[in-house]
């Protein structure tokens, strides 16, 4: 199986997909001819031309907008949000319109667009370039919320995205983009949204994570498993709907869970799984929820200095590991 | 810096400098008039004037039939008719909110009119019961969205009166936030324009609505992709309670048009036949890959801005009073039938007495239908997993 | 002391202040002649004129960023969104920009703005007037989010937030607006944010609340007394910062905790609750932390029906207090 | 309905319809020369030929002096020598990024030196490092806040070059997402107003930025409440790899002032004289109170959008040339002075060799400040509760 980086699965997957389906169309700033600022889209105008690779006007309500009402009217479009911390000008059209749109007709619509957008930090992005804003979206009924890091799973999960008649949310971590290399199947698969997968598997304590923190995590288990602490991290892929079955079943396992995300710590999604894990798995637990998480400042500064204490690393992991482990 | 340098100055730089003007340079003159005449509160008879200026044009021009004048006039009485008929249902206390449309069925009936069914799209704003019925929505469907009923096709129960949406009449769901919905028609523009559909997505608001991000956002998108959409701007003049000097500087929403580099057009939404006009022509534009049409319909609002509104805090009565008098497109239009010889009053009271056999069936029906059921409520957030979200809701209902 | 409603409390309020202080202007949708559309603002345009209570035009982004912009030029702007499900047109203000002024200025700058909005559901308002918003906000570092339905407690957070240097939202439930009345002082007063208030002693077990959802607490609890089951009412008032010394001071002295409120569950700040509980009081639990809140839908119907079924009442509360009371 | 019937109406009917100029009204000739010789990719010979039309003025009628017209000339060549060297520092790999303001000094120079420093605002966008200067944002300030250093003024390394907001300035911290700064200038005209000083506002940003929606908005509130605001909206015919025909479908952004019935400027943004000439006319409508203004200066972006892009991929690297070679603003208006006199060679080699000996100073400075501490990371969220924030964020980070 040949192995890929995260954004050629990411520009693969698309094409594979825009291939077949010539409902699929991409809008997005600078995603025709430049191939998008990172190069995400990079060939799929020249195969694809400008009528399904639309570079839009720089405004993001109106690029999300114009996609719900393209798939009012036969297609299906991917949108790409050039960062994620851009994506707050389309708040609004995201919460109010498309993750209501079955609900308030009564079924009577759908909304199957995608939102594909950049997130994370680790590339000197600083405070607008390396937000992590999906725990706002993981908030909101109607909306499905993936985040991942992983090439193999992304290829799978927007796929099934595309092909969901709901509107999907898709976070690529963009460090990961040229940093995580997996074995990626050429062919199509799906994967579905709302199942998280164990990475890696073990019974001292669960770690309960996502996108490239899933990365660190198991580079903290490498080093922890020495110690015999046996770290089962759990991937979940999907914030909305989260695969409540899995979190239940690794903290019943394990008894401990660590919570590790990127985002800031208050109201991010940590705080949502620690709460289930408190009232569903009470019995079960030997120890507090605990959670790792960005610290609460409005985002990592442009210095290296501030990105280097502000995300978590697999050292900070690893501490946070041997502290709950020996409680 | 030039603090002081400045005024000196200023006379010669002003001679070279390139200044817009401030006006509309084909509505100018008229909108110079209008000025001149507009009075600051209450009756402002200019409001119109702009537009009347036009030359009438006759029906048989518009490729219109006698027949297609009564349908026109039967979907703009009806929607009245319902739209009184709500006022008293809500002044009895059996319903808890209107919205009207009284006052701007000629502009609404005379766009979608114009369009063709089942193929043309609309996103059409609270008001537009006129563009409603004309497309198709039945009586029964209108006076089961006012009470909230199970079986209303809208939005079953779900939203409020006046939050339209039927699939089967290409009317997407539409919601409260303003503006949203134009955007919504861009993008089924596009889609229109890249499946190779000669079809045309209409789109409403509000005056006050073109203040919005979003809106500008619509009309640029587009605008700039050529986009076979058309923009209706129902210009009654309030924004709730805020006159239109306080949503914008200049007199007319067309002169929009030219930041988008598409044409503006005025049109007197009291005249159906004049709104039909414009319509047809936008039409045209859209189908022949031209781009879109910006609209602008000068209206009255002939209610408060909805049941819960106190217009007499910020409006005098008699402005209404004059306006429902003066040009009442209803009213206006049955005028113009009779002068034309088109519409007798037998002919008339025809229309009238079914109108009033469907109002009055329509209220009887949706005065008992039925409402929805408690466990509705968790269902079609989306179209998988529903189930899951009714258990797990009871659960967290700690029931 | 007189006893005022919780509109009359928020128009005192302004009032009052504006009274005393010129740089205090109030700015939003219909907020002048009319008086607002919920008549929150009634009476104060004839005092204060034009040009200190500012009809703008229909455009959220545009209030609060000219807001943000009056107070770096000497003003102190108090913005009304006239429902705060139309709050989300001005996301992009007011996450990205009122909330990271001082941050990204490095204390160069601050944005002492308040957004004061109606927030909950009960007036048949459906899908659109019904919303609570507050947990996105709460989720932004940079940001002070206030909650009330209480006359008394509105008028005192009201005033610390015209006066707090940062932006601070306050959400006002409208339902309460003419339900809840109380004693108000017609003197002026501070009360601290971040700081929650024990409104009802009990050492049985202890409500975690705020707004409207605060008297539905009180009201079970008298009810709950007479079969010797004594809660503890906590209203939080201010959801960012949380007052998690108060938090922890009522779980640790009951052991048992249910959090209610009336947003949809799923990422709402009781899952913050939840999880900070979980992390801190662990030793302290006698039972799992529960969570009673909105469903998982995107807001309460129009008809009665779905209204009735989509809030929490003083029974639902009662019986989820019993269930766990008995665990 | 209308389907059969709407092509022998459309004759007619297209008669009566009031259809806006597509152009600008004063700008329209102009315009449409340009539309006729614009290609659609490579060098844009017209670009400019619309400002260009104009008489040229001299300085003297405008006010200034010799002296001015070597600071004006300072504060462009400063700005281009700070850009240039960051460039330099990039490519050594010493820095992380650069967004250049190189050909479009004219037009922000122009603007800025229209200002009254400590009682004018200025929002400007992140190429605008020309305003800064001429604000009196230091070399050294610059240097530091393109190395991320702690000491730097806007933002203390916390955020991306570019991103200017320094107090003393009276020039609030700006951010990332386009066109949030123009709200905040009209709302900082607004405070203007209300407190009845004679202060203006100036707010700058890209083409490709007025497609946003706060855009919009920033002009219709600053429009409708006559405010103290200059728009300045330099065109560089690019958003990073989208053509102007790409953002929007008319070829002049000063006609979207149309929209909001205010006054639309063309400059020419590489004739700083004829930028200045328009800024002073707009200051002196804003401190009279005669409401904002929009400024489109027409200029080139002589570098790729950022140190991060690669304009090769969608740009002709001929146009930058030619540009360059034709159209500098630095150059162009060195050339002026020494026609008029009003320059000498020493003098420029003076003003060169101080601007280098200041660049060298800065960058010097600049790389051995100092860079922030870790702990700061948690300073500054609010005013209050720093302490608390520091305390649990350690804690949560496992430390
Ligand atoms: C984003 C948003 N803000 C505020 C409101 C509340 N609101 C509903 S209608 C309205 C006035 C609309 O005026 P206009 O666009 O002129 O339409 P009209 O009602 O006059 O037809 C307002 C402010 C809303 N629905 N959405
Ligand atoms: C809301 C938002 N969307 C996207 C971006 C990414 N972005 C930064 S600059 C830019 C292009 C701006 O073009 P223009 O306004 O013409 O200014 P120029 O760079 O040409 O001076 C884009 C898309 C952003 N910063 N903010
Ligand atoms: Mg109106
Ligand atoms: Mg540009």
């Amino acid at each position: 199986m040949p192995t890929k980086l995260l954004i050629e699965a990411v520009r693969e997957t698309m094409h594979q997909l825009m291939a077949k389906d010539d409902r699929i169309i991409l809008m997005g700033e600078d995603v025709g001819k430049l191939g998008g600022v990172l190069r995400t889209t990079d060939g799929l105008w020249k195969d694809f031309g400008d009528k399904r690779v639309i570079d839009t006007p720089l405004a993001e309500s109106s690029i999300v907008g114009a996609a719900i009402g393209a798939s009012f009217n036969g297609l299906l479009p991917i949108v790409e949000i050039q960062f994620s911390d851009f994506i707050m000008p389309a708040f609004n059209e995201i919460v109010s319109e498309a993750a209501r749109i079955r609900y308030r007709s009564n079924n009577d619509w759908n909304c199957p667009i995608v939102i594909r957008a950049p997130y994370g930090g680790g590339i000197h992005g600083a405070l607008y370039h390396s937000q992590s804003p999906e725990a706002f979206f993981a908030h909101v009924p109607g909306l499905k919320v993936v985040a991942t890091a992983s090439p193999k799973d992304l290829k799978g999960l927007l796929r099934t995205a595309v092909y969901d008649p709901d509107p999907v949310m898709v976070f690529e971590h963009k460090k990961a983009y040229r940093l995580i290399k997996e074995d990626v199947p050429d062919e199509e698969y799906d994967i579905p949204l709302g199942k998280a997968e164990v990475k890696r598997e073990g019974d001292s304590l669960s770690i309960i994570t996502y996108g490239i923190m899933t990365y660190h995590a198991l580079t903290a288990a490498e080093k922890l498993a020495a110690d015999d602490i046996n770290v089962e991290v759990l991937d979940l892929r999907t914030l909305r709907p989260l695969d409540t079955e899995a979190i239940y079943a690794t903290v019943q396992k394990t008894g401990k869970v660590l919570i590790v995300h990127e985002d800031n710590l208050t109201g991010g999604i940590g705080g949502e799984i620690a709460a289930l894990v408190a009232q569903h798995c009470f019995s079960y637990l030997d120890g507090p929820v605990v959670r790792l998480c960005g610290p609460d400042v409005p985002a990592m500064g442009f210095n290296h200095v501030f990105e280097g204490e502000f995300l978590i690393s697999p050292e900070r992991i690893e501490a946070a590991v041997r502290k709950l482990a020996a409680y | 810096m030039a603090s002081t340098k400045e005024k000196e100055a200023a006379d010669s730089a002003a001679q070279g400098v390139q200044v817009s003007a401030e006006i509309h340079p084909i509505a100018g003159e008229e909108a110079a008039r209008a000025d001149a005449a507009s009075s600051e509160n209450g009756y402002d008879a200019e409001h119109h004037a702009i537009a009347n200026t036009k030359p009438k044009v006759h029906y048989t021009d518009l490729g219109l039939t006698p027949d297609d004048l009564h349908k026109m006039y039967y979907f703009m009485l009806l929607a009245r008719s319902l739209d009184e008929r709500m006022w008293l249902l809500n002044r009895q206390g059996k319903i808890a909110f209107v919205i009207s449309c009284q006052g701007q069925e000629g502009a609404q009936v005379g766009l979608a009119y114009a369009l063709q069914p089942g193929k043309d799209f609309a996103c059409p704003y609270y008001r537009d019961l006129g563009i409603m019925v004309t497309l198709g929505q039945t009586p029964r469907d209108v006076m089961l969205s006012v009470f909230g009923r199970a079986e209303n096709t809208d939005s079953g129960g779900r939203q409020m009166p006046g939050h339209f949406g039927i699939r089967k009449l290409n009317v997407p769901t539409g919601s409260s936030p303003i503006a949203t919905q134009n955007v919504h028609a861009a993008g089924i523009a596009l889609a229109f324009k890249l499946r190779g559909i000669d079809g045309v997505a209409i789109t409403s608001i509000g005056e006050g609505g073109t203040s919005q991000g979003d809106w500008h956002e619509a009309m640029n998108f587009a605008a700039t992709m050529d986009l076979p959409m058309i923009m209706m701007v129902e210009n009654n003049r309030y924004a709730i309670s805020e006159p239109q000097e306080k949503q914008m500087k200049i007199r007319n929403v067309a002169d929009r048009a030219v930041a988008y580099g598409c044409p503006g057009v005025i049109v007197d939404g009291n005249d159906i036949l004049d709104v039909y006009r414009a319509s047809i022509e936008a039409v045209r534009r859209a189908r022949a890959g031209e781009g879109p049409t910006l609209i602008e319909a000068k209206v009255n609002r002939f209610t408060p801005h909805s049941s819960d509104d106190d217009d007499k805090r910020y409006r005098d009565p008699n402005e209404v009073k004059m306006a429902r008098a003066q040009q009442d497109p209803v009213t206006l239009f049955r005028d113009l039938m009779m002068s034309e010889g088109v519409l007798t009053e037998e002919k008339e009271q025809e229309i009238r007495d079914g109108i009033k056999r469907q109002v009055d069936d329509a209220t009887e029906y949706a005065l008992t239908a039925a409402d929805p059921k408690p466990e509705d409520l968790y269902t079609y957030v989306y179209a998988d997993h529903t189930e899951a979200t009714v258990e797990s809701q009871y659960e967290s209902l700690g029931e």
